[in-house]
């Protein structure tokens, strides 16, 4: 019996492990593109780790954004910055990995990056700035931290009052059936629409920085393409599913969001393009969309003597039906967008 | 007995990753440490979904691991592709002996 | 039970690990990476510790907080990498300079 | 008159205005400078409403949602977010008004001015009415995220290095506060800052998020010797964006954290709580002399203003020895009349330094060439905000100093009072470094640009702003005392919310 019990505490123990290894190696690695792939596979193991701890839709948020999105926007900025490299003619700091390139054949040459300083381009190398004795000093007081924090979870080890009954009692006002929705698109549903909001900057400072496109517009690869136009239905459809799954179960906007914006990659390193007509204020709309719809369904039913962002009885369902798809459908916009990069 | 017949495919289908683990861990270029990775992998992946959808509650949730699997081959082909026409394109020969 | 005091100290580790290369890391790639590790460490103390109560469901609020959280540090990351990409066009470099009284 | 609108709607107001505003920007890029403007009057005209109804109705504390704290998410009003939110709808709108002429030579950075200046006005106005600790880290990471892509707006080398350091910076703070979220919200089982103000206790879990918080806030406001990253931020990044860094941005939080203090932690027992207020009080002095010392050894107006935020943003912290945990209020109040004043004044100054930039095609301050003669009214707004920074009468920047040393003497706190003393000499001296150059005659004379009349009144009148708030203490006590922020925590206010929540709770099981 008591082995059976250990099991499981083996098995997180195990994992624990590995992801404090993972980070370590991902923060350590000399070579940035391992570095960038040891830090996806982190992503991936926390996946697990989210579902270990029951919090599923951590986990898809996790696997989607936290890995997928993140990984892909650190590959693509990465295979950027070393074919800048490549083009100042240096003798290149990072250690060529085998799949290194791979990153590279993503990305076009950017053109635009000036012809820069290049001595002190390359010396980076595995890049701290500190010296070794320093480095052993600050790792000796992050200790104290550490002891600290650790102490204070330890003191946390005694069940404290969650709001799981509230949570529970109130759910069935709330328009859903799934506890996590409930509380990120109703009773904390302020705090998401500002998170769209938080979305939608970073897209603008994205684009107040950058003018040019920048992915995409090399030669396709024909299996590529066949992949995509395969797939791109199947992920709207998928989209749309977790959508729909998450008024009862894990699953929403952002995960469905995050899936149609893979989509979005997908077919655009396929070699597909939104219609040039279609770039101006149409994708704008699209982009805007989530908060907009948020904040005027919150606003308007203040106008029926409701509080702000408080949905009439009955109604909570189908308003939070139409935020959901709008957002999804924003949050799938913007991620594409960030990934691409330039502004149209 | 569907148990046990489940259990011995999850089994066979680990041996298999490991196997295209130590593959990818041992051969000697991209080609074939792709061929580790697409064709064992995708092997013990199939096997595994085969055991788990034995134990599978619904028709339903059959027909989505073994769909999760055809998706997965999908991938691992095009992926596949992808890596070794960019290790043609850079010139690196195959490996022989 | 004692699993979720593993991955919370898993947390604590992680929020210290990145601290230190955040602080000790010059290439501005690799703060990045930094910073997504010290998110990821808080995410899983404050997720983690949800599901203290024994037997019980998790706590959905830190669960809906954590997504939150996985998004601002998606917006986050993906403002820093274009920031990176913009330093890198304008000096040549890809990481901080020193910033005194440069005209 | 009857009110037009209740609290609830004007606080509403007050963050989805600026929000849809933002979006209109982004989708209507033509017509950003008319959309800009009128959504900062309305932000203005909304803040009097609010502020008209805490004068009458007392302290505002509304849910959002059906759903009251713990819950959801609670906004609450009183003096102090009062005063900070009509300061920034002051500011904002003078901003607002100089921004157009400022950026017309620069379309593609009018273009994205306008969205992401109103998203941190939302974050701004949603930070002071915000009652629940995970709102506000959002709201922090907004104005992080803003403010780091403003900074980056101009796009030179030293503007983008400036920016990628900010947003770390801010990104570190956030983390930082996010942790001590983590660790109250599974101390004590919630959010909401009247709710965890009854149930904080002395003990491990306190001590280690107020480090965490304090530490991540004072990164993020700049005091010494945090301070490192905010000249190369405020001095490189266009002026009406180093306007609202430096006047509204750091003011934002110091806010948290001053709100923190007075909510939570201050009333705690123990070592920690006994020992900040002190150390925050020796940083401060630090802050004073470091940074007036570096503005004076400055040769760029720009980053002279900025080195002069960093002394400023000093005073603030010189109250928390003062009241320490026998909560004296005359120290509070100093301290707030002085982030306001600063608020004004420091606008004023960016902004007609903003103005010499567009006059001169430089900063420099050894050639600003007779700018005094060709340019009054921009010199005029320099110098009176220059004279409210000194602390000179009978300037907004004046009381605020008098009550300060007030304070310090009548604790018999002489070191204190020396520090503010000396750092009044030292502002003296940068702004009359600047005065005097703009005077005198260069070797070469100089050719000057037009500059614009928009920018120079709305300049001079944000300057005649922190003048006269000198005259204006009288109106502004009584609202300072609404929801008497400094006096009692804040729990008072919702007492009946609370007792509401309470029956909930006990129901649900």
């Amino acid at each position: 019996m008591a082995s059976l019990n250990l099991l499981p505490l083996a098995i997180d123990l195990v994992l624990a492990l590995t992801l404090l290894w993972l980070a370590w190696r991902a923060l350590s690695s000399p070579d940035l593109f391992r570095a960038v792939v040891l830090f996806i596979a982190l992503g991936l193991v926390l996946g697990l780790v989210w579902v270990r701890l029951d919090a599923v839709d951590i986990a898809l948020a996790e696997i989607a954004l936290g890995a997928g999105v993140t990984g892909a926007l650190l590959l693509a900025a990465l295979a950027k910055l070393q074919s800048a490299e490549a083009e100042t003619a240096d003798a290149s700091t990072e250690q060529e990995g085998d799949w290194q390139g791979c990153s590279q054949a993503l990305a076009e040459p950017d053109a635009k990056s000036k012809p820069t300083l290049t001595a002190s381009a390359t010396m980076d190398a595995t890049g701290s700035a500190m010296p070794i004795a320093l480095r052993i000093l600050l790792a000796l007081l992050l200790l104290v931290p550490l002891a600290g924090l650790g102490w204070v979870v330890w003191q946390l080890w005694l069940p404290a009052p969650g709001l799981t009954d509230l949570v529970a009692a109130r759910l069935e006002a709330s328009g859903v059936a799934h506890p996590v929705t409930a509380v990120l698109l109703n009773f904390r549903g302020y705090d998401t629409l500002l998170e769209l909001a938080v979305l939608l900057l970073a897209l603008l400072g994205v684009w107040s920085l950058s003018s040019a496109p920048h992915l995409g517009d090399e030669e396709q690869e024909p299996a590529l393409a066949a992949l995509s136009r395969l797939l791109a239905p199947l992920m709207i459809l998928v989209a749309a599913y977790l959508v729909w799954v998450g008024a009862h179960a894990p699953g929403g906007a952002f995960q469905a969001g995050s899936v149609l914006g893979a989509a979005g990659v997908l077919l655009r390193l396929s070699g597909w393009r939104v219609p040039p007509r279609a770039t101006g204020w149409p994708l704008r709309l699209v982009l805007v969309l989530g908060v907009v719809v948020f904040a005027c369904m919150g606003l308007v039913v203040m106008a029926f003597g409701q509080p702000l962002l408080g949905y009439p009885p009955g109604w909570a369902k189908p308003a939070l039906l139409a935020i959901e798809l709008a957002a999804t459908l924003s949050i799938g916009a913007i991620l594409a967008a960030l990934f691409i990069g330039g502004r149209p | 007995m569907l148990i046990s017949l489940s259990a011995f495919f999850l089994v066979a289908g680990a041996v298999f990753f490991l196997a295209g683990t130590l593959g990818l861990l041992r051969f000697p270029d991209v080609y074939t440490r792709l061929h580790a990775l697409t064709k064992a992998d995708n092997l013990g992946l199939g096997l595994m979904v085969l055991g788990l959808m034995l134990q599978a509650e619904s028709l339903a949730a059959a027909g989505k691991l073994l769909f999760i699997w055809l998706l997965l081959l999908a991938a691992s082909a095009t992926a596949g592709q992808l890596v070794a026409s960019w290790a043609q394109g850079k010139g690196i020969a195959p490996w022989r002996r | 039970m004692t699993s979720v005091l593993v991955f919370a100290l898993a947390g604590v580790g992680l929020i210290v690990l990145g601290f230190y290369a955040l602080l000790v890391q010059r290439h501005l790639l690799r703060k990045v990476l930094a910073f997504n590790v010290i998110s990821s460490g808080i995410f899983l103390l404050l997720a983690g510790l949800a599901r203290r109560a024994p037997g019980a469901e998790p706590d959905p609020v830190p669960q809906a907080m954590v997504l939150t959280g996985i998004v601002v540090a998606v917006a986050a990351t993906a403002l820093a990498l274009a920031m990176i990409q913009a330093l890198r066009a304008a000096t040549g470099r890809t990481w901080l300079g020193d910033d005194g009284d440069e005209e | 008159m009857p009110m037009p609108l209740s609290g609830a709607e004007w606080a509403a107001a007050l963050v989805f205005v600026p929000l849809l505003a933002a979006l209109a920007c982004f989708l209507v890029p033509r017509a950003a400078n008319w959309l800009g403007l009128l959504a900062a009057t309305l932000i203005l005209f909304a803040t009097l409403g609010l502020v008209r109804g805490l004068l009458g109705d007392g302290p505002l504390r509304v849910a959002v949602g059906a759903w009251a704290a713990p819950l959801g998410i609670d906004l609450v009003a009183d003096g102090l977010s009062a005063v900070l939110l009509l300061m920034t709808a002051l500011v904002g709108l003078g901003v607002s008004a100089f921004a157009p002429a400022y950026f017309a030579e620069h379309s593609e950075q009018r273009r994205w001015f306008w969205p992401l200046w109103l998203l941190l006005w939302t974050a701004l106005n949603g930070l002071y009415l915000a009652a629940d600790l995970f709102n506000l880290y959002v709201m922090l990471e907004l104005l992080g995220l803003s403010a780091a892509a403003l900074t980056a707006l101009s796009g030179s080398a030293t503007a983008l290095n400036a920016a990628m350091r900010y947003l770390f910076v801010s990104l570190l703070g956030s983390a930082a506060y996010l942790l001590g979220v983590a660790l109250l919200y599974h101390g004590y089982g919630t959010v909401d800052m009247v709710l965890l103000g009854e149930r904080l206790e002395a003990g491990a879990v306190a001590s280690a998020a107020l480090l965490a918080m304090v530490a991540g806030l004072l990164l993020k406001t700049a005091l010494w010797p945090f301070h490192f990253w905010l000249a190369p931020a405020h001095g490189s990044a266009p002026a009406p964006v180093s306007a609202l860094l430096s006047a509204l941005v750091i003011k934002a939080s110091f806010y948290l954290l001053l709100r923190l203090w007075l909510a939570l932690f201050s009333g705690l027992a123990g070592l920690l709580p006994t020992l900040l207020p002190e150390l925050l009080g020796l940083l401060g002095a630090a802050a004073i002399l470091w940074g007036s010392v570096q503005a004076l050894r400055q040769r760029r107006l720009k980053l002279l203003i900025a080195y002069s935020t960093v002394a400023q943003v000093g005073y603030l912290f010189l109250a928390f020895p003062l009241t320490g945990v026998q909560a004296g209020e005359i120290a509070w109040r100093a301290v707030l009349y002085l982030a306001l004043a600063h608020g004004l004044a420091k606008a004023a100054m960016f902004l007609s330094a903003g103005g010499l930039l567009r006059f001169a095609g430089h900063d420099r301050i050894a050639d600003l060439d007779r700018a005094a003669q060709r340019l009054p009214l921009t010199l005029t707004a320099f110098v009176l905000g220059g004279v409210s920074i000194m602390g000179l009468p009978p300037s907004g920047g004046f009381i605020g100093k008098w009550l300060l040393l007030e304070a310090a003497f009548t604790q018999g706190r002489w070191g204190l009072a020396l520090v503010v003393l000396v750092g009044g000499i030292l502002a003296a001296g940068y702004v009359f470094k600047v005065i005097g150059y703009a005077f005198t005659a260069t070797k070469i004379a100089q050719e000057g640009e037009a500059v614009p009349l928009a920018m120079q009144w709305s300049a001079l009148l944000l300057a005649f702003g922190a003048i006269l708030l000198g005259f204006a203490a009288p109106w502004f006590w009584p609202l300072l005392e609404v929801g008497a922020p400094f006096a009692a925590p804040l729990a008072e206010i919702g007492t009946e919310a609370i007792a509401e929540v309470g029956a909930v709770s006990e129901a649900a099981p």
